[in-house]
């Protein structure tokens, strides 16, 4: 990947997002959920879109406004079903959307493997329970693994704290979450973040996500989504 | 009646002893049983309750899946940040010496058998250990796993917390889960408001019973159960 | 592990380790390695060991001193070969020490492989090569890989900048190269500092090894090797 | 002679053009096919000139496989750090904008395919793309692989930079690679002293050439090449 570009909106960020793409979309909940960029993607139209995320939208924002507005075929997630899930569910109930369970940290390195250059890796989640239907088993020293394929997308859309800009990104707290490891899983990576900085503005020994990983970065307007727990 | 399996003795007991326990009591009943200084992850739900009873110069390190160490308490008020929450998604704070990672980083920390003890809820354990704590198997549910089974088998010991009976009457260890499981053989304790048990798989043995004999709950649970102490 | 504890000298950190042990060696070259603990460990007499290390001993210093006290029974690591590497090339000559020679990058991910619970990856370094000789080979999506399995280690010895009581770990340029991967991996992690404070004095975003995978913390005086390169 | 394959237009030609390049005139070359903005790792001994001939402006950023992004130059003087150097071990600087990591995060960035260009010496490179440049194989030797392996297949174009003939002649240029390989089908251009060449699948292919015929190379390395624009 060339140098990351800074872009001046969130419309540019998501151009060329062709339908039926793998759209990788981090957060955890709200926490580094990629707003601006999913709205966005809302406004560009790409349709038939395979989303893997952590979970599968939450009230009628982001990946759920997505949801709603009825461009996603499939999910790949570890949690749909929350107390404000109810755009998923109700598409789910009604056969309009395909879902793959995946364990939380399978999920996890899953991608990590795809970045990585990993053909594939055995994982002792799972084993022995519903979820290992059609997952070859092997045993190594003992102990039950599955074989785990990396889960590779054309896009990733995530949200950091601040970004220089070649691309180097920090993120802020437990909003990193999925963020790092969806950058070096996808074709494109597009962030969106807080702040754009000069290079040499970020201390190198703290940089989360080197610049290779990133490909294009929109700075946008303070967080609008609210602490859930606090409701 | 309170006993305690042979080999095992409590200098404190913060738990009632001819009674079963409260959801409260049974947390500090666990509290108890951390060892100071354990890197320990608290399931979303009842579990979390653990934390309110450590005392504050245990030095147990907390663990949130989403991505930190040495989570502090639920945020109030200021401290409230969207981007500081557990694994529940209820804003919490940092604690000094608190590290932040990502999410391939914090399951290869609960994967490689880095934490001490796991705490979590569950509709069933097994006397063997088996745990089934993520689908009730409802053909109009939606499965939704989280990490739960990263979990599962993401400390050195896994902890049970949970009622020993439904609401229905029916137990909860069981001789072997009729749920999905979430991961064979994992547990290693179970605490419930009738008391704790360690299971595995020499089977299940009594740690400490609340205001039950064994023969009730010989009875109760359907099984015989194998027991020190009494 | 239950927190770490703050040792007063590196003969206390390397305390207990036993004949025959594993123990990984932080360093590249000579940055990163870890000075005091490889002499403490010299002083302590544990021998028979296997050494997973990127190189096989600079100089006289380091592992190269604990290679000429006659304590290694076997080496693991990527490049033994050095202009400055003698004493392990006189032990290879003559039959005393033996070499499993693994690619740097495989021998950083089968690591992290053991830190991470992983059973074993399938990985496209080295396929088609000598060094795939007894590996099983798999194709996947049209590409071959080769099967590696976990290195786990009895002890690690690193070196880091600054510690914090509790073990969460700061490094200092591209001497961090093996030190995290390593501190995952071994059941006992043993880190040298330039510096240790109080927790809460390192920025818990920039902490790059988190406090669970230290076990035994040692402050030692400034580093006395020179740059190589400057020679 | 001075040929470059079809399709392809060079506006800058820092090279001589009727007789054989030095390594530095041939650093200069590769220097100029590097697409500005690309993420390069260059390997050990003579590829480390080509830092040398990147245009200030290039926006090339260098990888170093000891964890590092945006290397600067070598080091001297006060800026001698024995914590930074090279994947050769010797000092070097950090630009505006660098990023530390781990070996294993650093491995992971070469293997998942995310730089651009490596730029590698070599024993032989075959027709076909295969590399040996780890081992001549003496029994004699201590194998020792480093990097090598990783780097032959740590990124989207890996390019080699070597003399076409060995000191005593032969071609190191081959149908096949006698010494022990490092990669298979790995490498997809050849820069020696004496032409640039693209291999692989299909084949060698002729790209520039310096004072020596096509008829000369067929003669030369003992076989005929397929090429364009002669």
């Amino acid at each position: 990947m060339s140098r990351a570009e800074t872009v001046a909106s969130a419309d540019a960020a998501v151009a060329g997002i062709a339908d039926g793409s793998t759209v990788l979309v981090g957060g955890f909940g709200l926490a580094g959920m990629p707003f601006d960029l999913i709205d966005a993607l809302i406004r560009q139209g790409a349709k038939d879109l395979t989303i893997v995320s952590n979970n599968a939208g939450n009230g009628d924002v982001g990946l759920a406004a997505l949801l709603a507005a009825g461009r996603v075929r499939k999910v790949l997630c570890s949690f749909p079903r929350q107390a404000d899930s109810w755009v998923f569910d109700g598409l789910y109930r009604a056969g309009e959307i395909e879902l793959e369970v995946v364990p939380q940290g399978n999920l996890a390195e899953r991608m990590r493997a795809a970045g990585a250059g990993i053909g594939a890796f055995y994982c002792p989640t799972a084993v022995g329970t519903p979820l290992a239907e059609g997952k070859e088993e092997r045993e190594i020293d003992g102990r039950k693994y599955l074989l785990e394929y990396p889960i590779k997308g054309d896009y990733a859309l995530i949200s950091a704290h601040v970004a220089d800009t070649m691309g180097n990104l920090v993120y802020r707290k437990t909003a990193r979450n999925f963020g790092p490891v969806m950058a070096t899983a996808a074709t494109t990576t597009v962030v969106q973040v807080d702040e754009v900085v000069e290079p040499g503005m970020l201390d190198p020994e703290a940089v989360v996500t080197p610049s290779i990983y990133v490909d294009r970065i929109v700075q946008v307007k303070a967080r609008h989504y609210t602490v859930q727990g606090a409701r | 009646m309170t006993t305690t399996s042979s080999g095992q003795a409590y200098t404190e007991a913060p738990r009632s002893a001819d009674h079963r326990l409260t959801m409260d009591e049974l947390a500090a009943v666990i509290a108890r049983d951390i060892p100071a200084g354990a890197f320990v992850n608290l399931g979303i739900g009842q579990p979390t309750k653990i934390a309110d009873h450590l005392p504050a110069d245990s030095g147990v390190v907390l663990h949130t899946e989403n991505g930190m160490l040495n989570m502090g308490p639920r945020a109030e008020g200021d401290a409230l940040d969207p981007d500081l929450t557990n694994a529940g998604k209820v804003p919490v704070t940092e604690l000094p010496g608190a590290a932040y990672f990502h999410h391939a980083d914090s399951f290869a920390m609960m994967r490689g058998g880095h934490l001490d003890v796991c705490v979590l809820g569950a509709y069933q354990v097994a006397f063997d250990g088996d745990l089934a704590n993520w689908t009730t198997g409802r053909p109009d549910g939606i499965p939704a796993v989280g990490g739960a089974m990263d979990l599962a088998i993401g400390a050195k010991d896994v902890y049970v917390m949970m009622t020993l009976f439904t609401r229905s009457g029916e137990p909860k260890l069981v001789p072997r889960c009729t749920y999905p499981l979430t991961g064979v053989g994992c547990v290693s304790r179970v605490y419930t408001d009738y008391g704790v048990f360690d299971v595995g798989p020499d089977g299940v043995r009594i740690r400490e019973t609340y205001g039950v004999s064994a023969d009730e709950f010989a009875e109760r649970l359907g099984i015989t159960l194998t027991y020190n102490g009494f």
